[in-house]
């Protein structure tokens, strides 16, 4: 297996590569995205409780593959349009799409879960914020927020880890991350092992993440 | 108007192709679950035995399994297991055209991914529990075969229910992945009939409304169970214990 | 009469007109009336299955079917792999390229900087990556998705087969045009039947059967239900092409 | 205006929905007095309790805690609670803090206290509760008495003019027990105006000016210790004393 | 073999990983004998009385429970908890289960009786805890004494000669402590062989023959409740009675 990599190194290398920044750059985004849509979702009131409820509801109901054409080719069908409102150049390109798609995606999966920990904080925390007469603002931003998210990063962990995973199917609209790389590989030369040595890449990138997560959980010694 | 005339059945339209395609993505889904959940019981009884290679075994299957993308390990199934039933069927001088369906390595994969995370589920349902359970069934002198048939079993869907939940919606999902080993599913005829409509975004619109009814639908159900496995454990009033 | 004997083949199911899949869900093209009319010749039942591209010669070794009738480009990689029948036809390619670029030659210095597209797996992406590795080449599952993202001005060119792309463009878009000769990748004999290595017996049954339907016009009336010309006669290789 | 109440309660109601937590209880608590509330479970202790700074709000009736009188308007309900500090049952500490930052969290956000003002203060409270050499530690290091003498200290960090305890004791082991009660000792014996509903009957002896109980929604007594244990008024309150005290 | 001893522990050892959690524990228990073990937190009274039923197995030493010693077979296991009834802290009642079948689970399955002679019998222990009334409910719509005297019925219910208690009332509010404790009161003067944990001084006064005194692993003291309460042997005994029952 190792002649398999070393044979096609700088694809690997190139495809570990955009593998790793697609992971990183939606995980953040994502969370961005999320952090609105989960205060909503855990206020549920208004306006903006009906819309974040939509949000989730549409982009965690569709497979992801599904949501990567819709966007992708979606997008292209319109391209006159989108040019025509100076989008295109966004669309036009096969990695912010399949970055977008993954953003909207993993957003509604992470606002699911900092609503379930912000939910889950329970009732004593704000009956103290009361007590003690800490302002609205006062107690999200320096209670009941570094609560949620400590109590969230579990979670969130294994969202980052599905991401890393969700990256491969971006391979199907022409982008040579990891998988991409190996389709092709496999493509040319018919062997299998280039999955494998895929799955490998894969199974070491999941190892670093998990170490990395592992490591911020443990920074919060309070929760122990 | 016109786009939905695409979607009438019979000979003109792709409402009977996408219909199939729905069959073929329930299908898979049906008859993937059970197995998966089975395969869940199997690995947490692994893992929590005794024997070390035993454990060893069912920790890497949930490492890898958790670890691979889902896409890759449909790959990886689809084509060596092909390899290795050739293989076999060669050296035992079987019939060589035993073949292995997009439909059974699609099931197989699934369920390997699948009950990576159903034993988890498992596992968490069984502790949440509680050792006071198993412990009052012990001081009891209950036999294991009734403490966990007549005692935790009982108990064990109402908190495994939620996650189990989760898992067939993921699953539901993952189908999607399969048309990409070319099986029919809705995801496959979807591309089939773009190739000749060149709507991308109209079908694939079809297919997300289609995936999204089905999640939503499945959540009923779920929340429908959840309340009946819930009876008898709601508090009228106080929740002790 | 004993029950008669069924030969598996295999085929993509989504490159018109060789082999697409129809709204009735039928499949349908050139390749499968071909498949058929040598079955018939031969005397045994056809049973057809549909595979992705990229897993297809796998899947044929893999014995998921016997025979592939899948327009695929005789080379000498793939022979390594599988046993090829001879050319049933010369399946040449040919760029496809957006109108408004107003391209009228096809070659690498007037290809600079364009984005060109083709199947993932398909002998174009060997021509690409040989002359025009300067390009930047984005490959497809499938050819109707590459030919859609030219549609829509993603890709500049697309280099597939000119059957392919013309039942495409002869399908409602003025997009674009083919631009450039055809030609073939050297050392390919044209569009063979691909069966395993070890079907030594089936090839020459394959063969034979191709020539009595050749020699009887079957082969020709399939071929006028599709191309209104000759498609057996061998187009000039890239080397030629490029470097002469 | 040297009003010498430091809390008047008239004829509050109190509902739940269609239950009926509270009804019509009266209590008048000077300043300096030392209140007792006990009853069985249930009997609305905890709600009472909760009206008092505004935890929960009341359908009918008046409610004044050192002049002001309550209302759901935020600007009142700030001004209440600046007033009365509350202790809970489970003491209700930030996970996420340690116990310094639980004691200079509000003073520094809400009195805008600059931060060594607060720490200093925080520290001569937390010493008075015993938990200097723990002020670092975050509450899940610490013992449940601990946690409750942490809470205690961050009450007092408000300064307020009231202390409010609701069961300050029945999450803790005997040992505990006495650490926290110890301190409410002390505390009462300062001259703090208290509120505490408890089952600790010898704190009640000790400590409390007055015992009132509660049944049922209602205030079925109020009553000095001596007179409460001694010869209780009501049939349900010498029930009550003897299971509690009985065994 | 006229024994007359139901429970023998001799020199028994019992560790959690490296942690000793019993150290050479030595105690008799007779027939008809009423034992209250107490001690501080941490001090192994849950260890000791969970090491009987064989919840927990031990490390050396060994325990004989009405003639039948001791080891891990399951027979013996069956054996010995047949005639050790056990009640615990948090009642361990099945939730999916209503009180009357939490009582005829075990009798039907294990001792293989016929479902209406368990139901008939399941009936009348429940009358005895005072529980006729709530047969047919879910243990969560009960209160916690309730719920306890259902756990005690259950065990009953399977005709121990002995009967095991943990705590059986520090998770409950004084009223329904008085409840548990009224039934287990009964159940002493019935001349049920007991042991139990418990922080309830009264009870130990009134119904234990010998109280046992636990601290860091060790028996530290074996005594009649007058002579215990009174004169206690041990400082640490001393210090504990006085913060149990001091205040
Ligand atoms: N949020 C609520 N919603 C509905 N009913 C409530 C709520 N809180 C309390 N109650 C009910 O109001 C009554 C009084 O409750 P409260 O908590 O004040 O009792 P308590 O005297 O503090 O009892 P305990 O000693 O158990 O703490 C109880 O019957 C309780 O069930
Ligand atoms: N499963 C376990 N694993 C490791 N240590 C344990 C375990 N169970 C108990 N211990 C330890 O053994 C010691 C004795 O515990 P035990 O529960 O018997 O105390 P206890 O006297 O019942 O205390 P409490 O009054 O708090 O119930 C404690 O220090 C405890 O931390
Ligand atoms: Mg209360
Ligand atoms: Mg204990």
């Amino acid at each position: 297996m190792l002649d398999l990599w070393f044979d096609y190194k700088d694809l690997w290398l190139s495809g570990l590569k955009v593998t790793a920044s697609l992971t990183l750059l939606a995980i953040l985004l994502g969370f961005v995205l999320a952090l609105p849509i989960g205060v909503a979702r855990a206020r549920n009131r208004g306006l903006s409780g009906v819309l974040a409820y939509g949000y989730v509801i549409f982009f965690r109901g569709m497979p992801l593959l599904v949501l990567l054409f819709l966007v992708y080719y979606g997008a292209g069908e319109f391209s006159r349009d989108l040019r025509s409102l100076g989008l295109w150049w966004f669309f036009r390109d096969a990695y912010y799409c399949g970055l977008l798609a993954l953003v909207l995606n993993t957003a509604a999966y992470q606002a699911e879960i900092i609503r379930g920990s912000l939910n889950g904080i329970p009732s004593s925390i704000r009956e103290a914020n009361a007590a003690l007469n800490l302002t609205r603002w006062t107690a999200f931003r320096r209670v009941l927020f570094p609560i949620a998210i400590a109590r969230a990063l579990p979670g969130l962990g294994n969202e980052f880890i599905l991401l890393l995973k969700a990256t491969s199917l971006l391979a199907i609209i022409t982008i040579f991350d990891l998988m991409g790389q190996a389709r092709f590989i496999f493509s040319e030369t018919f062997d299998l092992r280039a999955y494998y040595v895929a799955a490998l890449h894969y199974l070491v990138l999941v190892l670093v993440l998990e170490w990395l997560l592992r490591r911020i959980e443990r920074r919060n010694a309070w929760a122990a | 108007m016109e786009l939905l005339s695409l979607l009438t059945p019979g000979p003109t339209g792709w409402g009977d192709e996408l219909l199939i395609g729905l069959s073929m993505t329930l299908g898979l889904a049906l008859a993937t679950f059970p197995v998966s959940i089975m395969l869940s019981f199997l690995i947490h009884w692994a893992r929590s035995s005794r024997r070390r290679p035993l454990r060893y075994l069912a920790q890497m299957h949930v490492s890898i399994f958790k670890s691979l993308p889902e896409i890759l390990t449909l790959l990886i199934i689809y084509y060596q297991s092909q390899v290795v039933i050739s293989w076999v069927a060669d050296y035992a001088g079987l019939d060589s055209t035993l073949s292995i369906s997009p439909f059974l390595a699609g099931l197989i994969a699934l369920s390997l991914v699948i009950s990576a995370y159903g034993s988890e589920v498992v596992r968490g349902a069984l502790q949440a529990i509680g050792k006071g359970q198993v412990e009052a069934a012990q001081a009891l002198g209950l036999s294991r075969f009734h403490c966990f048939w007549k005692v935790v079993l009982p108990q064990f869907w109402r908190h495994a229910l939620p996650g189990l939940g989760n898992l067939w919606v993921i699953l539901l999902k993952d189908t999607s992945l399969v048309s990409v080993i070319a099986l029919s599913d809705l995801t496959h005829v979807a591309a089939l009939a773009i190739n000749t409509t060149r709507e991308p975004f109209f079908f694939y619109l079809v297919i997300a409304a289609i995936y999204i009814s089905l999640v939503i639908f499945s959540s009923w159900i779920q929340k429908r169970l959840e309340r009946r496995a819930a009876r008898g454990f709601v508090a009228g009033g106080r929740a002790h214990a | 009469p004993a029950a008669a004997e069924t030969l598996r083949i295999g085929t993509e199911g989504a490159y018109a007109p060789f082999n697409f899949v129809t709204e009735d869900g039928s499949l349908k093209g050139f390749d499968v009336d071909i498949g058929n009319a040598l079955c018939m010749q031969m005397q045994v039942e056809c049973e057809w299955s549909t595979h992705e591209w990229g897993g297809i010669i796998p899947a044929l070794n893999a014995k998921k079917f016997d025979v592939m009738v899948a327009s695929m480009a005789i080379t000498e990689k793939r022979q390594e792999k599988v046993r090829f029948s001879s050319p049933y036809y010369f399946n040449a390619m040919r760029f496809a390229a957006l109108k408004e670029l107003e391209l009228d030659t096809a070659t690498p210095a007037s290809l600079e900087g364009m984005v060109i597209g083709t199947q993932s797996g398909s002998v174009a992406v060997t021509v690409l990556q040989e002359y025009f590795p300067e390009n930047e080449i984005k490959l497809y599952p499938k050819l109707g998705e590459a030919l859609l993202d030219m549609e829509s001005g993603r890709l500049d060119l697309v280099l597939e087969s000119k059957f392919s792309i013309g039942d495409w463009m002869a399908d409602g878009t003025d997009c674009c045009a083919f631009v450039g000769e055809d030609f073939l990748m050297d050392g390919t004999i044209g569009a063979g039947i691909a069966m395993r290595l070890e079907d030594e017996k089936l090839q020459t049954r394959i063969d034979d059967a191709l020539a009595a339907i050749i020699a009887n016009g079957t082969y020709d009336d399939i071929r006028a239900k599709y191309f209104g010309f000759d498609i057996r006669s061998q187009p000039r290789m890239v080397s030629d092409l490029f470097e002469g | 205006m040297a009003d010498t109440r430091a809390i008047s309660i008239q004829a509050l109601n109190k509902y739940y929905g269609s239950f009926h937590a509270l009804k019509n209880v009266t209590l008048t608590v000077e300043k300096g007095e030392r209140i007792v509330i006990c009853g069985p479970s249930g009997s609305g202790k905890s709600t009472l309790i909760r009206c008092i700074n505004g935890l929960e709000d009341h359908q009918s009736g008046s409610l004044t805690v050192d002049g002001v009188t309550l209302s759901d308007e935020a600007a009142v309900l700030r001004q209440v609670r600046a007033r009365a500090g509350m202790v809970f049952q489970h003491f209700n500490l930030y996970p996420h803090l340690s116990v310094l930052d639980n004691c200079t969290l509000s003073p520094t956000c809400t009195l805008r206290l600059d931060k060594a003002t607060a720490r200093r203060q925080a520290m001569e409270l937390l010493s008075r509760v015993g938990m200097v050499d723990h002020a670092g530690k975050f509450p899940s290091q610490l013992s449940g008495g601990q946690q409750q003498r942490a809470a205690i200290a961050r009450s007092l960090c408000m300064m307020p003019d009231i202390m409010l305890f609701d069961e300050p004791t029945s999450a803790l082991d005997p040992e505990s027990i006495g650490e926290v009660l110890d301190v409410m000792t002390d505390l009462a014996r300062d001259g703090m105006t208290m509120v505490c509903v408890t089952h600790e009957m010898g704190f009640a002896r000790k400590a409390a000016d007055r015992i009132v109980f509660m049944d049922a929604g209602q205030i079925l007594e109020i009553n000095t210790p001596e007179a409460f244990f001694a010869t209780p008024e009501t049939d349900r309150a010498r029930t009550f004393i003897n299971q509690v005290i009985g065994h």
